[in-house]
């Protein structure tokens, strides 16, 4: 078992004639993951890297009966990939493009259905180590295991999950959920979905300053919502006030949304917050009562 | 893209919000001119996107083109808070009866466009928030349908908004929406929304904040990014596409996606150092980018060491190498003031790549920061 | 029992300050219906024949306790006002109001959440006879009883009901959904909702020439989702092809629409249809098997 | 209101629908200096809303100004199916090497707008659903998502658009949609959209009908209301906002409620009599309106009796009864010729004036349809 994504998952990649949908199309399929084919107008019928082409997703969808895509397409076009996918019957879309206007993320979540599932924009997409990658993570720092992972940073995951692979804590699914303001999935969503997994015994939460998306899920954890034991980290502690950090969702203003804040709010429900990514692995043996190898 | 108070009212008066009548200026002929072709008492503004310019002496007044030269001069090139006042605005006062609060933002939880209103205007609304939470109204649009009049009409009853201005208040706040959503705004705020005493309303104040993803559908916006205040570094880096942020320490530090960045800053804090920037190279980023981001961190006569933090995802490793090779090479910088940890996607290659230029590679961050800390203390 | 409205609906009328909405606000509560006041947008806080005016329907509903909405609002702001109702909360919207462009229907049903119940526009209302009007039909032509009636036409309802009345037999719940191309309950609704009514015994549809209305009801019965006896008229038979008449909804064109097409999907699922109105209480009285007094 | 072809692309150009170079005349003399300013094979169309022009021979081909003598002469006021052709509409010929079919419509049943499309165009596209069901596409878009460009991408595919027009497809698609929202239409048609021998796509004729409740909102569209053709009664009635269809019958009718006014057109059918029009007086109606409507239906010469049918809702029966008494003071009609059947709200008080004034009133539906036959016949 595992959430969102395992070795049935049937994947296309949105624009997978371009440089990175091709080249990540590759990659995700050398990992092992059933990538059927990818969308891009007007190249229909067309071969790339073995990988068939189809003009429309509905179409590569009635062909191969993809459930899953990941979308790499220049952010002007972005939006109307999302809703392509959503309105093609796709139940799982990962959107790693960077960019994306704000305003054409809040009206395609207006109107996607509660069935379809976004990850993303600006997302390094989801992993279930040895069974399938759909994104543009590096597979060889990850191994299976049971430990979940969701975060808003994509190589601050690469880094914290480096961390419990050294350490030998494998992980059930990762999930990159993105930096922007307005994403598809949020760390709420995802820790209802590893309380229901069998093959997740705990979870890492991967945060940062800005938005309200940490004191979310340190509600639902006060709400008794979550069982297993989670840890946490928060990047951005030492980012001044009213500096935009990069990711758009990284901006500290008002008293929400400040890495004080929210690692008070994980504090106040026993969520033990990591110093440094380093510390992640000592903390998940912890919780998990682990034999002292970490 | 946070705008100047001038530059957000013209955009209100093209959404046809109601603005005191007003022009901006440079210099204090400039001002003066004004004045003498609208000899009408009014209030002069610096052009700042901090805040708290009141306080800081930044508004003024005038009556007539005579009057002008002293508070034009005072406020042209002031230094608030650390941001020099390049202009200011000269608007005819109004009687103002009352002030209210009016914005739209994005609400990252609903993600939906969210309007606050309250009749208790003028002041900050956070510290309103706070003393008088029951005189604040929220309400969350549904993007798929918009703003519609009976929105407007239960907001201003909520926030007690007076009934005479209610139907002024609905009219202005179905343009504001309509100017946030085609401008692509991250905010719209007109604090305060004054009530003038003859029973209008009207925008004394203009905050717009635009989202940067969403400029390339508003080309005929590009005029006003000069005029507003920059860093020279953050502009260079702007124009190549980098997310740099100018910061007060010694460490440089160039990392790839703003998660690693960030958390690479804290390392170094953690090991006792100042960071003297942010600089995200992005995503995939290619040998030209990162030596075009070693020229900018290092272009900062603060910066006595560099620590480069990159796990490859959709960036290559080998491309990383031989951009910081190549920069290495223009003399720019000495790679005995260098920290580099590189893992992660073609993480191979760019070792064999830095080994063969001599350059030594750490393996974890909380080590990598630790050296650079140490090499700007040597 | 009944359908939608009973004599526990807490009643507002939208526009009661206007001349129809006071008129009809008064003989609604003549009939005995709850109406607990209306709305007016800057009017709140006065008194119109002793009903209370409120300025948003949030605020009636918070301080009334409404469930049910009336709406006379001229067209041009009756999207606004259903929009209104429904954002407040209210469950059960009634639009009287005749003439709204179709476009701001398209828009208003597209973001209304399904669990709001719309009835109209251009729609006579609804009646639970003896219990509550909510609308503008004439209450004393009514009469309760155990058949339930469904109409695209207010007059040609009042004619057929008045028939019922007369010949003994009285209506659980009559549901005018209004004559407009998009209209917020269809027959199928209805169709649903009195089939679970223990209330009622059988149906009458009244429907009329354009649109697929009635051949959906018809698929419905098909489709067995509709035990009780259903009796149909269609009005509109010796209309003249392409010839708009009245209702918006009555322009027939192409195949589907007619009044042939209609009364042949009616009767290949073995529902009688009646040639005048003059024949629908003996048609009922024949499926109910209700002695011969008609 | 259905527009003319010369309206609808005027409409289309506006949108930046691609659409041939024409021009509008009245006269002969007009079309003649439009062919001698652009001297071009040209096609002449009779600008009417009744199908089946080409058949009827309402379209013909001209290649300079003497040549456009004949035909222009030929269609000006051609009878065509009972429609005089007032206007024709002059467009330069393009090269088709292939007729597409592309429309928007409302759906009733997902209430939607809905896109039809097909490779078959050029024909009635009802035939071709017909004959060729899974040559057309159909798409309902949500109102609240609007169109974007992938809805396009599949409707063409689907329809089997050919893959070298795709995106001027998705790109017309998406402007047709625009035009369809805007203008508040209840159907757009281009049939047959043209895919000329240079590949472009081009609309060659335009089908377009407005909703009537929206008009208010398109001021600017009230110059072309006189150029649609019109019975001068229904011209009369529309400016009260009576609704009234001239039929060819000899039975007048009035009534209220268009449902109730259509049952009463069966019954006078159904008792072996021919109605002479359709007349809804509306809900609400006060006695200047009935009386308006009676002076309508009786203006026509072929009207030999008078029914009137009123079950009152929002209409009071008072009113109707004061309405009848003014128009038959008025002497245009005599109660002899009349029936009248009024029950419902205020029916009492209704019949009280009716009796004061010699009325004589049915009782039901039936019995008034079987009397005003048999007052036609006498």
């Amino acid at each position: 078992m595992s959430i969102y994504l395992n070795k049935k998952s049937i994947v296309l990649v949105q624009g997978i004639t371009g440089r990175e949908g091709l080249y990540h199309a590759t990659r995700m399929r050398a990992y092992g993951t059933n990538v059927a084919g990818g969308v891009t107008p007007g190249k229909g019928g067309q071969t790339v890297e073995h990988f068939s082409v189809f003009d429309t997703v509905s179409d590569a969808r009635a062909r191969t009966g993809a459930d899953t895509t990941v979308i790499f397409v220049p952010p002007p076009f972005a939006a109307d990939a999302i809703l392509e996918a959503a309105d093609a019957g796709i139940g799982l879309i990962i959107c790693i493009t960077e960019g994306i206007p704000v305003h054409d993320m809040l009206k395609v979540m207006s109107v996607i259905p509660d069935s379809t599932r976004v990850i993303g924009p600006n997302c390094p997409g989801i992993i279930t180590p040895g069974e399938a990658l759909a994104g543009i993570m590096p597979g060889h720092v990850f191994s299976a295991g049971r430990v979940g992972l969701i975060s808003r940073s994509g190589t601050l995951t690469y880094e914290i999950v480096d961390q419990l692979t050294r350490a030998g804590i494998g992980q059930s699914t990762c999930v990159g959920i993105g930096g922007d303001p307005i994403i598809g999935t949020v760390f709420v969503d995802c820790l209802r979905a590893f309380e229901r997994d069998d093959a997740t015994d705990a979870v890492v939460v991967v945060g940062e300053i800005g938005g309200t998306d940490e004191e979310d899920a340190a509600d639902l954890i006060r709400r008794k919502h979550v069982s297993k034991p989670v840890v946490a980290f928060i990047g951005g502690r030492s980012a001044p006030e009213g500096k935009r950090m990069g990711h758009a969702g990284a901006i500290v203003s008002g008293s929400g949304g400040t890495a004080k804040a929210k690692i008070a709010a994980f504090e106040s429900v026993n969520v033990p917050v990591a110093d440094s990514p380093a510390d992640i692995p000592s903390l998940i043996a912890r919780a998990l009562k682990l034999p002292a190898r970490v | 893209m946070r705008l100047l108070e001038y530059q957000g009212k013209e955009l209100f008066a093209e959404a046809g919000i109601p603005t005191p009548t007003g022009k901006v200026a440079q210099t204090v002929e400039e001002a003066v001119a004004i004045m003498r072709a609208n000899p009408a008492p009014s209030v002069v503004k610096a052009q700042v996107l901090i805040g708290g310019r009141g306080k800081a002496g930044g508004i003024k007044f005038a009556n007539d083109e005579r009057d002008v030269v002293e508070p034009a001069k005072a406020i042209l090139g002031m230094n608030i808070k650390g941001e020099i006042a390049k202009r200011i605005w000269l608007e005819q006062r109004v009687d103002i009866a009352k002030e209210l609060y009016l914005s739209i933002t994005v609400d990252r939880q609903s993600k939906r466009p969210i309007i606050i209103a309250s009749a208790m205007g003028g002041m900050d609304i956070e510290e309103v928030a706070a003393t008088h939470p029951d005189g604040i109204a929220k309400y969350r649009i549904d993007p798929a349908m918009g703003y519609w009049p009976f929105v407007g009409r239960r907001v201003a009853k909520e926030a007690g908004i007076p009934k005479e201005v209610t139907a002024q208040f609905v009219d202005i706040l179905g343009k504001l929406y309509k100017l946030f959503f085609d401008i692509g705004a991250m905010l719209v705020e007109i604090n305060p929304l004054a009530i003038t005493k003859d029973g209008r309303l009207i925008a004394s104040d203009a905050k717009v904040d635009i989202d940067d993803n969403g400029l390339f559908r508003h080309p005929e916006l590009e005029a006003w990014k000069t005029d507003l205040p920059s860093d020279p570094l953050e502009e260079r880096a702007r124009k190549t596409g980098l997310a740099y942020v100018h910061l007060d320490g010694d460490v440089g530090i160039i990392g790839n996606g703003a998660g690693l960045v960030m958390g690479t800053l804290d390392a170094v804090k953690a090991a006792g150092g100042e960071p003297a920037n942010f600089l995200d190279v992005g995503g995939g980023a290619k040998a030209d980018i990162v030596r075009e981001a070693v020229n900018i961190v290092t272009a900062d006569p603060k910066v006595k060491s560099l620590f480069i933090n990159i796990f490859g995802g959709i960036t290559r490793g080998d491309e990383v190498a031989k951009g910081l090779v190549e920069a290495l090479g223009g003399g720019g910088w000495s790679k005995d003031k260098l920290v580099i940890r590189l893992t992660g996607t073609n993480e191979k290659e760019g070792r064999a790549v830095l080994q063969a230029n001599g350059i030594k590679s750490v393996e974890t961050m909380n080590e990598g920061a630790k050296q650079a800390v140490a090499l700007a203390r040597a």
